[in-house]
């Protein structure tokens, strides 16, 4: 027997594999494919203070095994997901993470005191790297002591354990790291979307709208790795690890980098089931590769 | 909607670069409904390809798909011979509404490769009793397909933006000319929909949208619309991709 | 009759096209494939001060739509350059471009002072960028203050342009251009390799012998453009333009992006012609997107 | 080395995971030499596959190969069927040393998938007249191919890891047992060849070195190896793969 489940911050998971934020909506299409019970956690669309319509189309564009999106944060406001988000979810069983965003710190603080009203929602995942906000977003999560500070009042503001979503568009992830750790955050999350850009040629500007947009999928797994195994290096906190997974040998090789448990995003996109063959399979693969747990293999790939 | 694979069942160019092709799955077949579309994964692009139902034989399990041969995956699509496998999320979206009074008659308007799902639909409200009338726009004379098709179903106009084939112009030329219908659906360009519906405002119809999709299902927010009603907005893979022509802004 | 030539400082480009340092050696190989005559430029694998080794085997791994390389700046040193291989490029009718790589300011002031004493090579391309040097390369390709510094030493060291190499993995790709633009950069060169890495399962242990490696190919090009498309809005120097080209298409976006001409590396590894049938091809491509020459497109892309 | 199209005549299974393929191109099989390798490409992967020439006739233009099914790209590979067209690289590398007195004797020491190419030698130096003896070792019985291709040229140990075929244990335990012999080939995992090259340190010896590649061709530098003589290195796509064991630091 391969022991899939994993104790992380406020999360006890029955295995490793999430789907990712912004990749599977508040869990409703994919409920139609399969039990969403199945999966180690769900992990929501960004939540913001107001309900926000994102950006102009369009919004999504296709780059060699990758994809950039800049749907712009759009939500209906995180009043409206406790009210009728979370409780829909909350029939599964499985963890929920809340993944946070704003435009200033006070709309974070807003957010993150917003879902203590809820006990249906188990952890935070604070987003301070979405690339797409303009108002400001992206400096929170370029710069150490911004990122460190709005830690520190996400922190204040809720009872949940708080996971930060690192930015992968810096010179130097782990000074990050190990600032949102001294801020208090309980894990990471990383990586989220690199900035990127396609030009149309008929047309000779931009496809996405926003101009930029940011890229995902199996195109970016080398760096996600990468910072990875440099983080869990210099942290003592989880990760939960993403960036490109499409199959349970990626999962593994997340997991040796130093990864506690994955999420899985682009990959929804191409098969609406690959959470759930992933979990099927994570097994096999484990056991493949001479692991009897998940807990075994993380950070197993790390030489000094 | 379900995951399935569709076997093809045969390819053939129909116009200028335009594929059709048969592919069969019961399933899909028996839900189908005139508008819905399939979203088809071709080799290993990261993105799946949304592509209209055109026609749907409930009987031999069969769909049809008509295609333009434009990019990436369109063009490794139409390399597939009979006998492959195609891995399809289907049938996605609200299709057209056809509960209408049987003694009545609609306006089919479509443009280029905007025209396909005209053509279930058509078919579908002839079996009806619903007269169908059409107007269909293309590039010119050797993108023309589906011709005699449409006119099996009814009155229908041919117009070629080039003059090289039937009526030469645009669509909203000649939507004045086709006679007396109750409701019109339209399929086509974005520019052409805009024209369209300004044209025949005073009419209750019908618009599908095309947009750049990431999940197909609803999921992702890529393919949203604002709607007319203000801060608003729906999903074209879901809410859509037929719309009331005057609920969403185009 | 579309009109492929450029000018850009101490080179008259036939063609936009050139192969990218340390892909194409020193020319030998692909020599046998095709006339390099044919060539915009050749960029020549990095020189150093003294011949170089460069790291353990396993060298390279393949990624989705890339490729990791951590070859570690082997080269037989910048005299025996000179000596054996600009003579062999000087057969050719087409512009050479020495790629200088160091560890001290030192170093990189010694390589750039060599190249004066031969009249065959007609601009250095300034690698403060390779990820894959240990004892300090690193850094000066993050920091603005030392690629200026660095970038003003070679300048005062060299008759010759200097193209500044910019490294990607940054959190502000701006910054540094203008650094380097400042401190007297003729042009810039971008992008090059963003770090990464892959674990081997069976191992469980990073593939490449160096952990990390140079992360490049058809993976990094929506970065690659982003990049571009930022940098060629904020600087009055030309950019030779890199990552992940594989076809005319793929160079007609760098143009778009604000690129003046484009190097291509990964590709050659495919197909050893690609340089050659994308000259042949690029008239056709312009043409089609309405376009009479390469000048004509440069930053055509850029929308406000 | 040119740039060609090999198209695939015959492809069949001749061991657990282990393919022959017959691939037709003229000049790659009037030009190859025992010891060279097709640089393949496969699919739409970044990097192609090396594979040795594990046998080549010029009269009807072909050239056989052996792989292993390992990874993505052997994956996809064993899936092509006859008829399809394989872009190659080739013939790569410099091959193993063949000009040697008449009457003499070479061994031939093999493991695994490093077996094919020193079949192509094996022949090609018994047409010359030498005598052929060899040494090969596999994992397990299901695992073993082309033994009766060896003994047709002389005699021929099969080793095996498990003892469920041949004799059990490694190459290098037989070595004394196969006869006498003037020098030797080697093919095969790296701690094969360093057992071997030690065991024969006296006897002149040629091994072959496998490494992850690039370019193939010599312009990248990733496969590289150190020379025993200090501080240089050797291309073991470009001045290999084939060196004296003495030459190279394994
Ligand atoms: C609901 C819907 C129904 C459609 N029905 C049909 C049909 O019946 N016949 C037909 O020929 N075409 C149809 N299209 C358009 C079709 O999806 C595109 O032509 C196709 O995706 C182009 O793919 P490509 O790989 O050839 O182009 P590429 O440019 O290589 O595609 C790159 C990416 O952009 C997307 N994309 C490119 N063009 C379009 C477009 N016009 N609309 C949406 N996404 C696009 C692709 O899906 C892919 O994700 C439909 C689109 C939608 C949204
Ligand atoms: C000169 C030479 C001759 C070879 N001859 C043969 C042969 O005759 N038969 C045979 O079965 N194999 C041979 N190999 C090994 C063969 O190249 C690998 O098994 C193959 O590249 C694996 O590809 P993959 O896509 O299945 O594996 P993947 O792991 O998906 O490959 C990923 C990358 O790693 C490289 N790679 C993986 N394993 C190896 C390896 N062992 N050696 C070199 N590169 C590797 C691949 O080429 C590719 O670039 C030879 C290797 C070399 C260098
Ligand atoms: C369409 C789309 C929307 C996303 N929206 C969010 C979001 O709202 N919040 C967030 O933290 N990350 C968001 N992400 C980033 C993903 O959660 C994930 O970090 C990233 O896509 C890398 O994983 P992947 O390669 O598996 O997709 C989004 C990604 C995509 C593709
Ligand atoms: C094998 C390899 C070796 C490289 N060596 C060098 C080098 O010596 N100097 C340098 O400036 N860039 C070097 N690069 C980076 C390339 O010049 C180029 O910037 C990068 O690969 C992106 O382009 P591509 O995607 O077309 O390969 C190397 C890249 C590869 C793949
Ligand atoms: S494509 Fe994802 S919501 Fe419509
Ligand atoms: S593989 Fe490039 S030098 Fe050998």
């Amino acid at each position: 027997m391969i022991d899939l489940a994993i104790e992380l911050p406020g999360l006890s998971l029955k295995n490793p594999i999430m789907p990712a934020s912004g990749c599977f909506g508040f869990g409703r299409e994919y409920s139609k494919f399969y039990d969403l019970s199945k999966l180690g956690a769900v992990i929501m669309k960004a939540a913001t203070g107001r309900e926000r319509f994102g950006n102009p189309t369009p919004r999504v564009a296709e780059t060699s095994s990758g994809m950039l999106n800049a749907i712009g944060l759009q939500n209906p406001g995180v009043s409206k997901i406790i009210e009728t988000e979370v409780p829909f979810l909350a029939n599964f069983d499985t963890p929920i993470i809340a993944n946070i965003a704003g435009s200033t710190l006070e709309e974070y603080e807003l957010v993150a005191r917003s879902f203590n009203k809820t006990d249906k929602v188990h952890a935070l995942e604070l987003n301070i790297s979405c690339p797409n906000v303009k108002e400001g977003g992206i400096q929170f999560g370029t710069d150490p002591q911004m990122a460190a500070h709005v830690t520190e009042v996400v922190k204040k503001a809720s009872n949940l354990p708080v996971y930060v979503k690192l930015s992968p568009n810096v010179t130097d992830i782990c000074s990050m790291a190990k600032a949102v750790e001294e801020a208090g955050a309980d894990g990471l999350s990383m990586i989220n979307t690199l900035t990127g850009m396609q030009i149309h040629l008929p047309s000779r500007r931009p496809l996405i709208a926003n101009k930029t947009g940011g890229l995902s999928g199996a195109a970016i797994k080398p760096i996600a790795i990468r910072m990875i195994y440099e983080v869990s290096q210099q942290v003592n906190i989880p990760i939960i690890g993403m960036g490109g997974i499409q199959s349970a040998a990626d999962v593994l090789e997340f997991l040796l980098a130093g990864a506690s448990a994955v999420a899985i995003g682009t990959a929804n996109f191409q098969n609406p089931f690959v959470c759930s063959e992933i979990i099927d399979e994570l097994p096999l693969v484990l056991g493949k590769y001479g692991f009897t747990s998940v807990e075994e293999a993380i950070g197993k790939g790390i030489v000094s | 909607m379900i995951k399935a694979q569709m076997k093809i069942l045969t390819k053939r160019v129909v116009a200028l670069d335009t594929i059709e092709m048969n592919l069969q799955n019961d399933y899909i077949s028996k839900h189908a409904l005139p508008g819905q579309f399939l979203h088809i994964q071709v080799g290993n692009y990261t993105l799946r390809r949304p592509v209209s139902i055109a026609d749907c034989n409930r009987e031999t399990g069969t769909v049809t798909i008509l295609f333009r041969v434009s990019g990436k995956g369109t063009n490794e699509l139409a390399t597939y011979d009979s006998g492959k496998m195609l891995d399809v999320l289907g049938p996605i979206g609200n299709g057209y509404p056809i509960n209408l009074e049987s003694p009545s008659t609609v306006l089919l308007v479509g443009g280029g490769i905007g025209i396909p799902p005209l053509y279930y639909l058509g078919k579908t409200l002839k079996e009806k009793g619903i007269n169908v009338l059409s107007v269909l726009g293309y590039q010119g004379k050797e993108h023309v397909f589906l011709e005699q098709e449409f006119l099996e179903l009814g009155k229908s106009i041919i117009v070629t933006n080039d003059g090289t084939y039937g009526e030469k112009g645009f669509v909203t030329d000649f939507l004045d000319r086709i006679g007396l219908y109750d409701c019109y659906y339209s399929c086509g360009p974005i520019p052409m929909l805009k024209a369209v519906s300004a044209k025949l405002k005073d009419k209750q119809g019908y618009i599908s949208l095309e947009e750049r999709m990431g999940c197909g299902v609803g999921a992702c927010f890529a393919c949203v619309i604002p709607t007319k009603e203000g801060t608003g907005y729906k999903k074209i893979c879901k809410d859509g991709p037929v719309f009331k022509a005057e609920e969403v802004l185009l």
